[in-house]
């Protein structure tokens, strides 16, 4: 009992709600589509409830840290950074209806520290593509020498000192970009999408569980 | 697939300057290219640009020849980390179509993009709402949330947002005067900013509407718009280049055109850094005789 | 409540007729493999996948330096097709860790990948025979935002001097990110995803790479589960006839036959 | 009168610097802005999820459709993970979530991503750059890189060089991708710099931070040298 309860039952409901979305993206049917419709809302907002557990746990994680008397300073800036624009943002939002897209301490702490952490990490790759390219692009074998000479080209291409070197390069780049770069492009997403038909029948059937958690069993 | 990294820290110790320099400390990397980039911001070059691209050349034209008083709907859809590449386009675009008259109508599909707009419009005109023909010629929608959805409302219906990101009233607008349709069959262009997706503008306006889209973009997107273009997509900016080569069309070279000598040394830099690190790599490999 | 009307005109989709076609032929083949690999009429075998051997040398390793592994399965929801094959891998790994008593942190940026993990990793440490290795403080959620995530992948990879990073699953442009401070902490590396953006960093930096559904069959490499190699089988029969569309479609269209490629949009 | 926004900008100046002292080493600075962003962003990511859940939840509540109040109970279902006895609840939200992904992912993916690349290459099998051949060599890379993907049988004979074709098509692919990005990379670090170098006051930041980064280049100099 407790194995149907505990397995069976998820296992159907997922297949169930897999098929109905599937029959919905295929089929023309108001009943159908609006209840899809309506499913997947339902199941946006049931996600959502899963912040409880992780912001519990990061919390918690913290907490710890400053009663063991380890990593004070950091542990004590993660905490004032997620508590005190969440329990402000809900209040307004609970009270006044503000939404946090709108609310200017919100806006604040997002146009302080958040958004400028995202253009800063983004463009840390610059020194990251850098490094690799120095590490990577090396003719160590006639694979890695294909990879060096396309990339290469491409590189050059692009900047425009390569047109002042050869005006070749820009031709040369289309060639690479639209035949080769395209074949593999496309049978990347290609070979994607056939193993995820099949990850999703063994899905379907029960036979992957990994996101239940019970893969060992 | 077997690629290369780890082992390539665990090579043999090195002895000559060639072998040394393939087990480079990072970090010289790191400052290099921060030094690289550095230069031509604080003292521009002036490197030539090249020719400029097709895809940016038919934009420009297209705008050009735009009767006086059409409409131009700009969707800003710019992050933080994209409004780099994506800001001195709408930029240079914007102050093309106040050049020629155009009606320019705006929008930002996701909220961070907003301060964006403002930005724009600052830059090119000065002021933003307070600018006397904000309202006749140039109109802010604000934030238009659910990306597809909201804009195949707004495609449908002019005024499906009612009021404006100040909270005026569009009817009153003289904007919104002798609209025939009131749908996107009055719009003669739509042009995305932005780095995520370019799919839904075309699905939304081109395909119901006709109106042609264009796009200023992030180079990672440029493969995503191509196999729109050039019938849908009738012309876009490729990433910070696509900018500056329309700051040049339009004569005014801005902060993509200086952006642009960064680029090339950075570009130079890699290369030889590239090359410095394979003559090291047959350098030692003869060495140890594998060669 | 209001029910809309029961059963209007029903109609496969515009546009989506071989999509229809293409989903029952699909299920019907691979469920179809399934069905003969019970039976045993045929024995289908995964080639090798050396990334997937080469996790227990990596793990192998992080014991004898005394350094944690550090596995994510990127930015996905629970429902993303790579973070799904990333949990699968995640269990054999864990199990291996648990063994070799070696610390293990995981990862993500979705909370609802949250509860998965933790469970998944308790249950390795279970069946491993060492509950006591399950350290629900290792299992970390960095925030929703792509960048910060990141971050805080980054200073975990650094300050805990891992031995074995492990990026399989979902990324998008902090794949590089991942890779470069894996190197600079010393790390074997071993990366998956499908993301054809990704690959290219992935191939250059890291030691071995699960490239596209080589991750996504890992799961059943892994487990050996007659059934599950059997939906593999199936999926290689669709690849032939990905492949024989593919020969016959650009045949007649060179030749300038284009109802092929007509009916194929369907 | 204290401007707000000059805060705002010496936060941003700080968060910049302190992220980028990765670069030299993993410090304390790394440590709090790091600290500070995944905290901010968890927090910002949080109540942006309530907000939209909020958004799409009310609209039935206000038509007074109360079942769907059902959602709640079954998204509280997490939170019996933290019980011992009944945390495999958990368990009956993931399987809604996961389905409803899947179920729609499943059947767009068989017409966007496995027909459309089949037409796609079909339709481009005459296409010409440099040679007449190019959209054949297309379809050919494309045939011989799917069967480099061929699972259940070893590469042998002929199989072996055509995966091998396969494998150099890719590469081609992966080294070209690289070779593009670069380009939008360096582009955004010139953003953040112009950023550094022009707003004020995040210059004096800029100058703090090269004067600390010596202090630590020479601090770490004299340390290795004494041991």
């Amino acid at each position: 009992m407790s194995r149907v309860i505990k397995r069976d039952i998820p296992i159907l409901l997922l297949t169930f709600t897999a098929l109905f979305q599937a029959a919905d993206t295929l089929i023309e049917e108001p009943t159908l589509n609006s209840y899809a419709d309506s499913m997947r809302s339902a199941a946006s907002i049931i996600g959502t409830f899963a912040l409880i557990l992780s912001v519990t746990l990061l919390t918690r994680l913290h907490t710890r840290r400053l009663q063991r008397r380890r990593t004070i300073i950091e542990s004590t800036v993660l905490l004032i950074s997620l508590w005190i624009p969440l329990v402000w943002g809900l209040w307004q939002f609970s009270m006044g209806g503000v939404s946090p897209t709108i609310e200017p301490f919100v806006q604040g702490v997002f146009n302080g520290i958040v958004s400028p952490g995202d253009s800063t990490i983004y463009a840390i790759l610059a020194f990251f593509i850098a490094s690799a390219a120095y590490r990577a692009f090396r003719a160590r074998s006639v694979e890695a020498t294909i990879l060096l000479v396309a990339g290469i080209i491409v590189m050059l291409a692009k900047a425009p000192i390569g047109e002042s070197i050869w005006s070749g390069f820009p031709i040369l780049s289309d060639w690479i970009l639209n035949v080769p770069n395209r074949a593999g492009v496309t049978v990347i997403i290609l070979s994607a999408i056939l193993a995820s038909i099949a990850l999703y029948v063994r899905m379907m059937l029960g036979y992957e569980r990994g996101w239940m958690g019970r893969a060992a069993e | 697939m077997r690629g290369g990294g780890w082992a390539v820290q665990q090579s043999e110790k090195s002895t000559s300057l060639w072998e040394k320099l393939q087990e480079i400390d990072v970090r010289y990397i790191y400052l290099l290219v921060w030094i690289v980039v550095s230069i031509p911001i604080l003292k521009p070059l002036g490197l030539p640009l090249g020719s400029i691209s097709e895809e940016t050349m038919l934009l420009y034209d297209f705008i050009d020849h735009l009767p006086p008083r059409s409409i131009v709907v700009m969707i800003a859809d710019q992050g933080p980390a994209a409004a780099t590449e994506c800001q001195p386009g709408m930029v240079a675009i914007f102050r093309h179509c106040v050049e020629k008259d155009l009606r320019v109508l705006f929008f930002a599909s996701r909220t961070e993009a907003v301060p964006f707009i403002e930005q724009c419009m600052i830059d090119v005109l000065g002021a933003s709402k307070d600018h006397p023909d904000y309202g006749k010629l140039y109109v802010n929608l604000g934030f238009i949330p659910q990306y597809e959805i909201g804009l195949s409302a707004l495609a449908a219906n002019i005024f499906y947002t009612t009021t404006d990101a100040y909270g005026n009233s569009l009817k009153s607008m003289e904007f919104f005067k002798d609209l025939p349709t009131g749908t996107a069959k009055d719009w003669s262009l739509a042009i995305y900013f932005g780095n995520s997706n370019v799919d839904w503008v075309v699905r939304q306006v081109n395909d119901p509407y006709g109106c042609p889209v264009a796009g200023g973009v992030g180079a990672v997107l440029v493969s995503r718009i191509y196999p729109y273009y050039p019938q849908q997509v009738i012309g876009f900016l490729t990433g910070l280049r696509g900018s500056a080569e329309y700051e040049v069309l339009v004569g005014k070279p801005g902060s993509a055109v200086a952006g642009m000598d960064a680029q090339s040394l950075a570009h130079l830099a890699i290369i030889i850094m590239i090359i410095i690190g394979n003559i090291g790599y047959f350098v030692s490999k003869r060495r140890i005789g594998g060669f | 409540m209001p029910l809309p009307p029961i059963c209007g005109e029903m109609a496969i989709k515009e546009g989506y007729m071989m999509p229809f076609i293409l989903f029952i032929s699909c299920m019907a083949i691979i469920g179809l493999s399934i069905y003969l690999t019970r039976k045993g009429v045929i024995k289908p075998k995964i080639r090798r996948l050396p990334a997937i051997d080469a996790i227990d040398e990596a793990v192998g390793r992080a014991t004898e330096l005394g350094r944690p592994v550090h596995y994510t399965v990127g930015l996905g929801s629970v429902s993303n097709v790579q973070v799904i094959a990333g949990l699968s891998i995640l269990s054999y790994v864990a199990r291996k860790c648990a063994e070799y008593d070696t610390r293990l942190i995981v990862t993500f940026s979705v909370p609802n990948v949250q509860p998965v993990v933790m469970d998944l990793v308790k249950e390795a440490c279970m069946a491993a025979g060492k509950p006591e290795n399950f350290k629900p403080e290792d299992i970390r959620w960095l925030s929703g935002r792509q960048f910060s995530f990141a971050t805080g992948v980054m200073g975990i990879i650094m300050r805990e001097k891992v031995a074995a990073n492990l990026l399989l699953g979902y990324f998008a442009a902090e794949s590089l990110i991942f890779a470069e401070a894996g190197f600079r902490a010393g790390a074997i590396q071993i990366a998956g995803t499908t993301n054809s953006y990704q690959i290219p960093f992935f191939v250059t930096t890291c030691d071995y790479t699960l490239i596209s559904e080589e991750l996504i069959i890992a799961g059943a490499y892994i487990s050996q589960i007659p059934e599950q190699v059997g939906t593999i089988f199936g999926q290689d029969l669709i690849r032939l006839i990905t492949v024989a569309l593919i020969v016959i479609g650009s045949i007649l269209y060179a030749v300038g036959f284009k109802d092929f490629y007509l009916w194929l949009n369907m | 009168m204290f401007d707000f926004n000059i805060l705002i900008v010496l936060a941003a100046a700080a968060m910049t610097l302190g992220l980028y002292s990765y670069l030299y080493r993993e410090n304390i600075f790394f440590r709090i802005a790091e600290h500070a962003y995944v905290g901010a962003a968890a927090g910002y990511s949080a109540l942006i999820s309530i907000e939209s859940a909020w958004r799409l939840l009310h609209p039935h509540l206000d038509k007074g459709e109360y079942y769907w109040l059902i959602t709640i109970l079954i998204g509280l279902m997490y939170v019996f993970f933290f019980t011992k006895k009944y945390f495999w609840l958990y368990r009956y939200p993931t399987a809604i979530v996961i389905g409803s992904g899947i179920g729609v992912y499943i059947a767009r993916g068989i017409k966007t991503q496995l027909i459309r690349r089949i037409t796609d290459t079909i339709s481009n099998v005459s296409l010409s750059i440099l040679t007449p051949f190019d959209g054949a060599i297309r379809a050919i890379g494309v045939i011989s890189a799917l069967l480099y993907f061929y699972a259940t049988m070893e590469h042998k004979g002929p199989m072996q060089h055509i995966s091998k074709l396969g494998r150099y098509f890719l590469m081609a692919a992966f080294g070209s991708s690289f070779g593009v990005t670069i380009m939008s990379r360096v582009s955004l670090f010139i953003g953040r710099l112009r950023f550094l170098y022009f707003t004020y006051p995040a210059q004096y930041v800029v100058v703090l931070a090269v004067i600390m980064l010596v202090a630590a280049i020479i601090y770490d100099h004299v340390r290795k040298a004494e041991t």
